[in-house]
């Protein structure tokens, strides 16, 4: 009976102000469609940080004087480990090579540069998924091999690169964050226009006797369906737009990073679409305390 | 008729507090107030020691110059605001003690004409006198029986679809007539009710009052109408300077004393 | 004092198209109505055929039943509508043909109370007041006295700096005369500015709007207050189903009328 | 005398209603917060695709039968030029072992590869900043050297990268404009509270003659003030938010992408809270016209 009452006051407050509820439900797509876009960025960036962290590499300086016998051993035991996937040899030359490759050194600096600056090395990549306390062992028996100077796991270099794609992360969610914050701005600020417009209704009903929670339905739910509108709208939009760019740079998205990109999950679209529905309720109630004060 | 808990009230729903209670002891005055004050200003009173009892069926004219404190007075009945001191007693219930959750039952057993009407100005005049009868939880099809019946007996008939906002001031008056008795409240509170309305016109509207009156329902008006004063026969009570005054001796005496209260009051 | 366009007004800005054009021949009429016809709707004019010339330095009371057009007429005249036909001279300028930007520099030759007040709630008393002299342009000083005399001349003398939602109704309608009066305009629209006031109160408003008559301005005063026609000696138009008629047979003979209208209207 | 009264009249309006105008601030200072943020991606995002579109490549693919001096008389030739910065000689041999390193295949189906799918070769790295036209006409003179085979200049590869940072600087471009749109909501919204919240005040100033520009006074600005403040107070909050992740972030992201990340130019940041003035002032205007029919 009540909810009948406060859906046809909540059609009329619709048809009383149809304009103001188009410009609020339009800023609320926009404002969704931001949030849209904030989680789709989270979500893809998380994938290519869970994706790249597994990627991982390991040098086995060799000794000068290491044998060609150990090392073969050391190799042959090395290719023969499941979570090592390549093993590659670099002489103490092609290390002063790559170096000075990398470097853009003349070769005449580069000669005086200390020979045992560049020792010969054994470079191994790592399977996916290996957790860095086994590196950490590996390493560590690797290390005591003959032959073998020093084991380089380049926790530093990885942890680094890490926490770059971390501080990615974590940016886009406080841009989430801060579209959250927007959207919420928006919806309050929507809603207490339209209970201050109807800020002479609500004193009449409660005049005549209106409880606050008949005077609140119709607002609650007017705040329910625009924000429902408007977030199921901008996750429409939103999908329209992923999946126009998406064959544009996808197989070069693919190729630099190593990782497809998706669409965000149902349950989060779901999810974002029922937070907003809540907020908008919420709002709704909280925007119209001021004003049941009659 | 006599009882405002019978007749066609059937689908308002009252709160057993507001009813029944005194129905045994139908005697009992519907409105009492006992040495009540309202300060809006910290030295001087709106209302000061005021004592009234209304009993059950009475009709009471409230009369007194301008911002003496007549609106007020109703004002504290239907929790626009509380006493100061005192108390106020509405069917035995002290008003100035509910919750606020409470309040809107106080309010469903009194029809209120409001001196600036408070009619929503974008609603229809069909929506303005219909939403009493919808928080009520009035069914749709007795609802539009009834606010046709009442638009009819304040002039206002035929005339439910138009905007409130473009009817003429003593129009959008009986829209706010029409709104409080449609409910056929227990106690009828009209605050100035006739002030924009012709003189023929704020006759007939009294007399629709004094018909409502006649079925039962107790009736609180405020005016400055001297006209209605002077054809009623009923109690009146005068405010000035905060105080209540009976004027049982008749309105001859107590209008001679206003022309010199007016007098002083105009220099 | 009798030219409302000498006097006090050194510091009221009003274009030369409401002013000074007819100084010469000042029996020119201030306001002229000729075949005026408005609808609001298609098949029943509000107002047909109305004519009515009103001199400058006059005072006329427009009375009426409620509903019949008194407020339609005054709002015409400051252009809160346009009339559907027929046209209405303002000093001799044709106030439908006004632009919109001509518009304010008519409303500021006038002043107007109207019948729901229209002050701001939550401005104070003094806020409400002066805003008609910060429209035109008076300066800080001048302003604060000339507020400070109009609210003593309506009975509100120091209550400048209360909040105007807070006042009684009344107090709220003396705001509005106020604010209308205190510009000094050449021609002052009352609309049923008594209806909230005791008799008293009533008659001191009408002997204020009298004071002010004396001193050049030229009014009209919509009402349905019978007991000020009745003291009153000026000139009174009556509209009745939309059309104007003279009162000038005086008030006896059209009040013999009216109670047979009113007789018939609460049938 | 006009902009007294009008200045004395927005005072009064923020006295009246100043939790409205706290929130519609608060609310402003979120949008604007998201727009620097876009700004700020999108100012990076350029700078590193200007970096990235200088670093470029070539490679002279040689003829089996290419005779040393005339590979090495290319070489000087080809040192000699300033466009190219570094040349390197890859042979035939190292071809296929950098093909086997890069791709994981086995020795046995590298050997069932033909020998011509790994001709020797020169990789040519080229000096910043030369034009494409000038790196083709540099290709097309190798090409008619003897010995040479063929010029592979990268365009598609880098045309691709290059659409890759396109792309996301046109999402980032694509993002401020959503939130443009936003803050133009948002402002708006605001505006039509403060306007809705106001109009029995227009009402009466247009009934008592004000005219439309005297009653738009403080309305454009209290729209002016709201907005002013709110893109300084949220030009201010991104600064101190870059300054404080700056330090955490910058070295790795510099070795990453080989740029510096920067702040918005004073420029831009200047120009925006002008643009929202403008905004402000506008958006009152339009949100006024409504209930200046009286
Ligand atoms: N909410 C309030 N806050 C402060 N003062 C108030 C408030 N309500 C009323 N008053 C003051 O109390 C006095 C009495 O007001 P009230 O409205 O009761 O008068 P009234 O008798 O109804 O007058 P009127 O005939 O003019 O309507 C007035 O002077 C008014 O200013
Ligand atoms: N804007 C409008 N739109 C439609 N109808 C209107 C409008 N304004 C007035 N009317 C109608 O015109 C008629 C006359 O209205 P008006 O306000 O002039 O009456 P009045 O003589 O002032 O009555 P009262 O004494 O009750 O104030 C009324 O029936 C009203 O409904
Ligand atoms: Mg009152
Ligand atoms: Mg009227």
């Amino acid at each position: 009976m009540e909810i009948w009452s406060a859906l046809s006051r909540a059609k009329r407050g619709f048809r009383d102000d149809l304009r103001l509820h188009v410009v609020a439900i339009a800023s609320l797509v926009v404002a969704f469609l931001c949030l849209g876009t904030a989680l789709l960025s989270v979500e893809n960036l998380t994938r290519i940080a869970s994706r790249w962290s597994q990627t991982q590499h390991m040098t086995v300086y060799l000794r000068d004087q290491a044998k060609e016998a150990d090392v073969a051993q050391l190799r042959l035991v090395l290719e023969s480990l499941g979570e090592i996937s390549k093993v590659e040899h670099i002489s103490a030359v092609r290390a002063r090579e790559l170096f000075a490759e990398q470097t853009n050194m003349s070769s005449a600096d580069l000669a005086q540069l200390p020979t045992d600056a560049f020792p010969a090395s054994l470079e191994l990549d790592l399977a996916d998924g290996v957790p860095s306390a086994r590196i950490e062992k590996i390493a560590a028996r690797v290390q005591r091999f003959a032959g073998v100077e020093e084991v380089e796991t380049y926790r530093s270099f990885f942890g680094q690169l890490r926490s770059l794609i971390d501080a990615g992360r974590s940016g886009a969610l406080l841009l989430s964050l801060l579209v959250v914050v927007c959207v919420l701005a928006v919806i309050g600020n929507t809603i207490r226009l339209a209970v201050a417009n109807r800020r002479r209704e609500i004193e009449v009903l409660k005049l005549c006797g209106a409880t606050d929670s008949f005077v609140r339905g119709p607002f609650v739910l007017e705040g329910v369906i625009q924000a429902v509108t408007a977030s199921t709208l901008a996750m429409l939009l939103l999908f329209v737009a992923y999946a126009a760019l998406h064959g544009h740079v996808e197989s070069t998205l693919t190729a630099l990073t190593g990782v497809r990109t998706v669409f965000l999950n149902p349950l989060t679209v779901l999810g974002t679409i029922a937070a907003a529905a809540f907020v908008g309720a919420i709002g709704s109630a909280l925007s119209l305390r001021r004003y049941l004060q009659v | 008729m006599a009882n405002p808990g019978s007749g066609r009230k059937g689908n308002v729903v009252r709160p057993s507090v507001f009813r029944g209670k005194h129905r045994d002891d139908a005697p009992k005055p519907i409105l009492v107030m006992e040495e009540v004050y309202k300060y809006f200003r910290r030295d001087v009173p709106t209302l000061r020691n005021v004592n009234l009892t209304v009993e059950r069926g009475e009709f009471v004219f409230v009369t007194g110059p301008s911002g003496s404190g007549k609106s007020t007075l109703l004002q504290l009945v239907y929790r626009q605001h509380t006493v100061d001191s005192g108390r106020i007693l509405f069917s035995g219930r002290d008003v100035s003690r509910l919750t606020d959750s409470s309040i809107p039952f106080l309010r469903r057993n009194l029809g209120i004409v409001f001196q600036d009407f408070k009619v929503v100005p974008h609603w229809t005049v069909y929506e303005n006198v219909a939403v009493s009868l919808e928080i009520l939880g009035t069914n749709a099809r007795l609802a539009r029986s009834r606010v046709a019946e009442a638009l009819e007996r304040v002039g206002l008939a035929g005339r439910g679809n138009e905007r409130t906002e473009t009817l003429s001031g003593g129009e959008q008056q009986r829209v706010a007539i029409a709104r409080a008795i449609v409910t056929e409240p227990a106690l009828l509170l009209a605050d100035e009710p006739t002030g924009n309305l012709d003189p023929q016109l704020a006759i007939d509207i009294l007399t629709l009052f004094e018909e409502i009156h006649e079925a039962g329902t107790t009736v609180l008006f405020a005016t400055h109408d001297h006209s209605l004063l002077a054809t009623s026969p009923h109690r009146l009570v005068v405010i000035d300077d905060g105080r209540l005054i009976e004027a049982s001796q008749g309105l001859r005496a107590w209008s001679a004393r206003m022309q010199s209260l007016g007098a002083s009051h105009a220099s």
